[in-house]
């Protein structure tokens, strides 16, 4: 399979969506853009599956590799491996749950949506890439889109908002850019390409070096603990498919950047580091679950949430082991499709009643049934009920870190492991509260159910979570391998 | 010490004296003339070093030419017997520390470097000299930049006549729009200068 | 003692800094103009003395003292047409008022 | 050989009415949700009756040898080195009992309900609910791997969530439900762990591969996880009292146990289903499921449980005299008899006549779902009829409701231990095991026991007679659908005593009778009839008796009556040191200490450029001392302080 399709075929949406005249038809586009994303990406995982059955055991697919910037050895290299068609999947899910949830965007319709196709763009090609650079390239085309979409269709604080995220984000990616050039320069041969430089012999100062650059870098965007601060700010300003986008793809972005780029490439210094990594993550995931049990805004709920979630991924990472990382990219796939769900409900929820106070609202179940029936699933998801994709993260996350016997691996897993009950705490409290109980107001009698896009949107992202909540194996099966290759370095170092 | 030494040094005074003074004086006109003063004692150590032609153009193109535009320039801005701003103590004294810093720093560096007095035959710096050098297309010689200073005087000129031309109207009744604020801004202060003035004397 | 290259390098360099402490002071821009003058004048006595006593076999010197009084023929009548410009526009040639490229 | 689909269609044919139910149940099934959910129910009751039948009269026995079949094991999650989580089917005496149990309790709710919830706005939801539980409760008996019973252990958690928050608009019955989830959730933490750690040192989640490797004594595994030790107590002890831990929150145990109470805030037929029958005695069952290493590698965790179970059932029958709910007494006493069960288990051995307590404590989960139902939907008539919960709205019933009445009589002689009923045998053979095992443990029951037989009379007597009725008689008993489960339930619990028990059930799976010794009855059954007298005399007739005797020991009648003040302790720890203590400051350094930094960054940079801006002031003086005197300080840099 050509993978330069899932590059081009939303750049192609988003040139035909600039011809467009008025709003339906630049709606119209984008949906047929984004399901012709979503029929690529499960193409993708087809004859990924088809490839790999066949016996074809090569650690990346489908490679393509041109030279782009022959002077500094820069390539257009693409290829795919489990984790990255598993990111893929995620991806063509939340754009188009995304798009169908702005169906009622009035400002700036146009450029609204070309923000949202731009921000694939971004993240396809992160995932596909295997050149540092173009991985960086592509990195830095979805962080502008997040800029704009919560500076001009925000609400709240938008312009801080706006300002901080994208700051912290830019920092995050010079941090990248750094380790980047320190990786390019610190082999013996002057190269990006991400599978040459996992075979290049790195020198453990380089690495030690390097390693806390790469991985703080991209774990700012995955909310890494004390550079999480933009997460509660940027996803309450930013309007509904914005913050799906945000926490659905562009905190994975730093996930993936973790595993793909820092532990891959530098495993020495991830060795080094992980008990720091997983002391940090330890104290994201607890932290992140009682900062949220004081939230009284939905969205600041799921915000802080994702950043006791996003901790788990960071958690399996830092642990080092197969399954810890298989449960780090499960829980990445997981969260994605679950927190998208999260905002579009809380989106849907603020659009007919216009408050996000837990305080204010209150038995929704009695007038919007589907609406809360969904906020219903996606909280217990959140919390990691089975049959849910959360628990098969989670689970394999916990079964993943009791593999190392030391005493802080230990005490972080217990502690992350406390997190399924605090979880459950701020979970009931935001449900019991807005959804259960009288109806606090009398205006909200009169309130509508969700529409057809919003239905549509809502039973596409609860399918990926119920589908993997049901029957996690072939996921499992999808992943592990990848999950083996960037493992294999480290468990050569332990033996 | 003989005849030549004193006059070099009368020039020099004068020229140092005469643009101290051009630099100091609150009477705009004054400090006009001092300057032109300083220039022709520049001029004066030109002839003193016998390069005639430079003394006279310095003599033709400032003292004659410059100097009486700025003139023209003070009596189409200034008031007759308007007397200049005072600049505050604390830029006049940091100026003095720049200049005496520099100055001296300069002149140390230039004390302690030995020149080198190049071998070769001395060249007439006569009228001739120079027009040949100047126009020649030689390897050395100095067509093409004064060509180059001929067009630029030209788009100097061209540049003059636009500024100072008039602004159409429109925009200049806009700016009038625009202008009473300004003005009365500016009549505040002067107000208040001229009290500080008063306070003084 | 008989006057030599340093005495007039001393001289354009006292000169020149008379020109930088006028420039620095004044308010006026006509006289600021004057200093910038001055300094002018301070580099071309430079010129001269370094063609007098270092490179008496050449002209160069000369012929950039040429050029530079030239250009500061142009750049002075630039200037007072600049400086005219603002006096009509905003009745003053106070420095202080022509601070545009603030912040 | 069982047939894999029938064992599979068991927990599916609930699940389908669930998903079906809940999708559709609104639109294409919005009345005859109800007949099609215990139609449902129906099949899959007749489908366990087949499988225990086949179960134990044709293939379960091999050498006289009740065996651990495992007819089903699919691949589900699989991690690393042999850890895998399977779905699958587990065969053995425990889990078709349960089977039968929970199918058979949970159709007669479901038939119960058809009349009781009638006119409910969402009576097709509630049906759905039903089965979502239904399918998860038999789901969790039949797992043949640890984490698969997590997995469903969750699902019952969430299903009785959901059932009690049913009437979602009672603030009461949202905090409930919430109280419950939470509560069972910390519990689950330690399932989780307990999980984990025992995973790691048996290399497995089967349970037939952990108990085989936990239990024989040569095995690696076992060496290890004993040897292995944190805080002085090895890894297999932490693992077991881990594992227990969950099981103790489900079971609502001494420390765990207050949201069984408050869980009455739901329908009265889901707290017979959920909160009496079934899914309260899933820790039991977990115990049980775990018990031959309990029993052969861990006894020090089974005298934990036996404690444990031994205080839960006196302090809930001490508190269970107090209540005037007629719902919390019941949950009261099902807390009571669930520390019964557990203890039995605690005081038991394994193998042979040593496994009496396995035995009986089984025998009493089933006699008990059985009476405790009964009670249940009795009490779900008289509330039907009273429209209230409370005490005092009663009284002088037994005429208006005279099957509720017999049926209910039933069920409170079988729970006090009055023979020939149910509960009489299988308490029996508790006490007996008790005896043999821990004499301290027996007086305690014994006490307990005849508490038993008091507070439920105080319930019985305080309901159908106490005083004349002022009820109007405006609605009869509620029909058929509702007297026909009283009426099943009823000669259950009067006859299923003499079931041979010790024959299908017992901890090695080999044949046992349990004993049966006239003398040893006389005390229990002594102090049961010497408890229903001194119910009878005080609430036979209204006097005021009962009232003088509490004021008589006020304190102490204070103190059970609120329950020991456990709930106030845990308002306590969650309000005041969770939410002030952790999640305030948690939140507030959050806002003000780490984005304060970032913000303090962000200003810093604001109030530097600030002040820096100042030096583009537009003046060109300016410009030119600075740059003035950067020449010059350049200049002396170069030559003096570099020399360049």
């Amino acid at each position: 399979m050509n993978l330069t399709l899932l590059i081009i075929a939303p750049l192609i949406t988003a040139v035909t969506m600039l011809l467009m005249r008025n709003a339906q038809q630049v709606k119209w586009t984008s949906l047929v853009g984004s399901a012709i994303q979503l029929v690529l990406a499960f193409a993708l995982l087809f004859v990924f599956q088809n490839e790999r059955s066949a016996g074809n055991t090569e650690q990346m697919l489908f490679q393509q590799n041109y030279t782009w910037f022959s002077a500094w050895n820069i390539h257009f290299h693409v290829g795919v491996d489990g984790i990255s068609v598993a990111m893929i999947l995620l991806t063509a899910f939340v754009v188009i749950a995304g798009v169908l949830v702005s169906w009622n965007v009035q400002k700036m319709v146009k450029e609204f949506y070309l923000m949202l196709i731009l921000l694939s763009i971004g993240a396809y090609g992160f995932f596909l890439s295997l050149d540092l650079f173009l991985l960086f390239f592509f990195l830095e085309i979805a962080v502008l889109p997040k800029f704009l979409l919560i500076g001009i269709w925000g609400s709240g604080e938008k312009e801080y908002s706006a300002n901080k995220l994208a700051l912290m984000l830019m920092g995050g990616s010079a941090l990248v850019l750094v380790g980047l050039l320190g990786v390019y320069f610190a082999g013996s041969e002057r190269t990006f390409d991400l599978l040459k430089l996992s075979r290049l012999p790195i020198p453990q100062e380089t690495q030690r070096l390097l390693f806390p650059l790469l991985f703080a870098g991209f774990g700012v965007f995955t909310a890494l603990f004390p550079f999480h601060t933009w997460v509660p700010d940027g996803h309450s300003s930013a309007p509904t498919a914005g913050s799906m986008f945000l926490a659905g793809i562009s905190m994975k972005l730093g996930g993936y950047g973790c595993l793909r780029v820092a532990t891959y490439i530098l495993p020495e210094g991830a060795k080094e580091y992980s008990t720091i990594i997983i002391a940090l993550a330890a104290i994201a995931i607890l932290y992140g679950a009682f900062a949220t049990m004081m939230q009284k805004d939905l969205k600041y709920i799921n915000a802080y949430s994702s950043v006791s979630h996003c901790g788990f991924v960071l958690l399996g990472i830092g642990m080092l082991t197969k399954t810890a990382i298989t449960g780090a990219v499960i829980q990445m796939v997981s969260h994605g499709l679950m927190t998208a769900l999260f905002f579009a409900v809380i989106g849907m929820i603020y659009d007919r009643t216009h408050t996000r106070s837990v305080k204010k609202l209150g038995g929704l179940l009695k007038v919007m049934p589907f609406i809360t029936t969904i906020f219903f699933i996606v909280g217990l998801c959140s919390l990691g009920l089975p049959g849910f994709s959360g628990f098969v993260a989670e689970m394999t996350v916990f079964m993943g870190s009791w593999e190392r016997p030391e005493i802080p691996y230990r005490v972080a897993t217990i502690a992350a492991c406390m997190s399924i009950v605090v979880t459950a705490v701020y979970i009931l409290r935001a449900i019991g509260q807005t959804a259960m109980g009288p109806v606090t107001e009398e205006r909200y009698m009169t309130l509508k159910d969700a529409s057809w896009n919003e239905k549509l949107a809502a039973v596409i992202l609860i399918t990926g979570i119920v589908v993997i909540g049901v029957a996690p194996f072939w996921l499992n099966d999808l992943v592990a391998p990848g999950a083996h290759h960037i493992i294999e370095k480290i468990s050569q170092l332990n033996n | 010490m003989n005849g030549s030494t004193i006059i070099f040094y009368l020039l020099a005074a004068l020229t140092l004296g005469c643009g101290m003074v051009a630099v100091t004086t609150r009477q705009i006109f004054r400090a006009a003339i001092f300057l032109l003063f300083s220039l022709i004692g520049i001029a004066g150590i030109y002839f003193w070093l016998d390069y005639e032609f430079i003394a006279a153009v310095q003599v033709v193109v400032y003292v004659g030419g410059i100097v009486v535009l700025i003139i023209f320039s003070i009596f189409l801005t200034h008031q007759a017997g308007e007397q200049l701003p005072k600049q505050s103590l604390r830029r006049k004294l940091l100026s003095v520390l720049a200049s005496v810093c520099g100055f001296l720093l300069t002149i140390i560096q230039v004390w302690k470097y030995s020149f080198t007095k190049s071998a070769g035959t001395p060249v007439e710096p006569s009228v001739g000299n120079i027009g040949r050098r100047l126009l020649s297309a030689n390897a050395d010689g100095y067509a093409l930049p004064f060509e180059v200073i001929s067009m630029l005087l030209l788009a100097a000129m061209v540049g003059c006549i636009v500024i100072a031309m008039k602004s159409p109207t429109a925009v200049v009744s806009k700016e009038n729009k625009a202008q009473p604020e300004m003005v009365t801004i500016d009549q505040k202060e002067q107000k208040i200068l001229v009290e500080e003035e008063i306070g003084e004397v | 003692m008989q006057p030599g290259i340093y005495h007039l390098l001393l001289i354009s360099t006292a000169l020149f800094f008379i020109g930088v402490y006028g420039f620095f002071t004044r308010r006026n821009l006509i006289t600021m103009l004057m200093s910038i003058e001055l300094i002018l004048n301070s580099v071309n006595i430079n010129f001269i003395a370094f063609n007098k006593y270092l490179w008496a076999n050449k002209l160069d010197g000369v012929l950039f003292t040429i050029f530079i009084m030239a250009i500061a023929a142009a750049e002075a009548a630039v200037a007072i047409a600049i400086i005219i410009n603002l006096y009509r526009s905003r009745q003053s040639i106070d420095v202080k008022h022509a601070e545009e490229l603030k912040w | 050989m069982p047939n894999v689909i029938i064992l599979v269609l068991i927990p599916f044919l609930p699940l389908a009415s669930f998903l079906i139910l809940g999708l559709f149940g609104k639109s294409i099934f919005r009345n005859t949700s109800g007949l099609a959910g215990t139609l449902s129910l129906f099949v899959s009751f007749l489908l366990s009756i087949y499988t225990s039948f086949g179960y134990f009269f044709e293939y379960g026995k091999a050498n006289g040898i009740y065996q651990k079949l495992v007819p089903l094991k699919l691949s589900w999650l699989e991690f690393s080195n042999g850890l895998s989580i399977d779905m699958g089917i587990i065969l053995d005496p425990i889990s078709v009992m349960m089977i039968m149990v929970v199918t058979f309790i949970s159709l007669m709710v479901h038939i119960y309900s058809l009349t009781y919830m009638k006119g409910e706005e969402r009576f097709s939801t509630y049906y759905s609910y039903l089965s979502l539980f239904t399918f998860s409760m038999l789901g969790l008996v039949l797992s043949s791997n640890i984490f698969q019973i997590y997995i469903f252990w969750e699902l019952v958690g969430v299903s009785s969530f959901l059932l009690i928050g049913f009437y979602y608009n009672k603030p009461s019955a949202v905090a409930a439900s919430k109280k419950a989830f939470i509560v069972t959730r910390f519990a689950d933490l330690g399932f989780l762990i307990g999980i984990l750690v025992l995973s790691f040192y048996s290399g497995t989640l089967d349970f037939n591969t952990l108990i085989q490797r936990l239990t024989s004594p040569g095995s690696g595994e076992l060496k290890t996880a004993v040897t292995t030790s944190f805080l002085g107590i090895s890894a297999l002890n932490w693992g077991l009292a881990l594992v227990f831990m969950g099981g103790a929150g489900k079971s609502a145990l001494f420390p765990l146990h207050i949201w069984l109470p408050d869980a009455m805030e739901g329908p009265t037929p889901v707290s017979a289903l959920i909160h009496a029958a079934t899914m309260v005695v899933a820790g039991v069952y977990l115990v049980a499921r775990l018990f031959p290493v309990l029993a052969l590698s861990a006894p020090e965790v089974l005298e934990l449980i036996t404690l444990v179970g031994v205080i839960t059932a006196l302090i809930a029958a001490l508190i269970a005299c107090t209540q005037t709910d007629i719902k919390r007494v019941l949950a009261y006493s099902t807390m009571s008899q669930i520390g019964f069960m557990m203890f039995a288990l605690g005081v038991s051995g394994y193998g042979g006549s040593n496994g009496i307590g396995f035995t009986a404590s089984m025998f009493h989960l089933f006699t008990h779902a059985l009476f405790k139902a009964l009670l249940f939907l009795g009490a779900g008539s008289v509330i039907h009829y009273v429209h209230s919960n409370e005490m005092k709205d009663m009284g002088g019933l037994k005429k208006h409701l005279p099957i509720t009445h017999i049926t209910f009589l039933i069920a409170c002689l079988a729970i006090a231990g009055v023979p020939p009923f149910s509960g009489f045998f299988s308490k029996e053979g508790i006490l007996l095991a008790a005896y043999e095992h821990n004499p301290a443990v027996f007086w305690l029951a014994l006490a307990t026991s005849g508490l038993t037989a008091y507070y439920m009379f105080r319930l019985y007597f305080r309901i159908f007679w106490y005083k004349a009725s002022q009820q109007h008689k405006h609605h009869g008993e509620g029909g058929f659908a509702m007297m026909l489960p009283l009426i099943l339930l009823a000669v259950g619990a009067a006859v299923a005593g003499f079931i041979p028990f010790g024959r299908f059930v017992s901890s090695d799976g080999s044949l046992l009778t349990l004993p049966f010794h006239w003398l040893f009855s006389i005390a229990p059954v002594t102090l049961g009839l010497l408890g229903i007298f001194s119910a009878m005399v005080l609430f036979k007739k209204e006097n005021g008796k009962a009232d003088q005797i509490s004021s008589f020991m006020s304190r102490v009648y204070k103190l059970v009556y609120h329950k020991f003040y456990v709930d106030e302790i845990y308002l306590f720890i969650t309000r005041k040191v969770l939410f002030s203590m952790v999640g305030r400051p948690a939140a507030w350094i959050d806002r003000n200490i780490i984005d304060g930094l970032v913000n303090l960054s962000g200003a810093t940079t604001k109030a530097v450029s600030e002040r820096i801006k100042v030096i583009q002031s537009g003046k060109v003086q300016h410009y030119g001392l600075y740059f003035l005197f950067g020449v010059i300080g350049l200049g002396v840099l170069l030559i003096y302080v570099i020399k360049f």
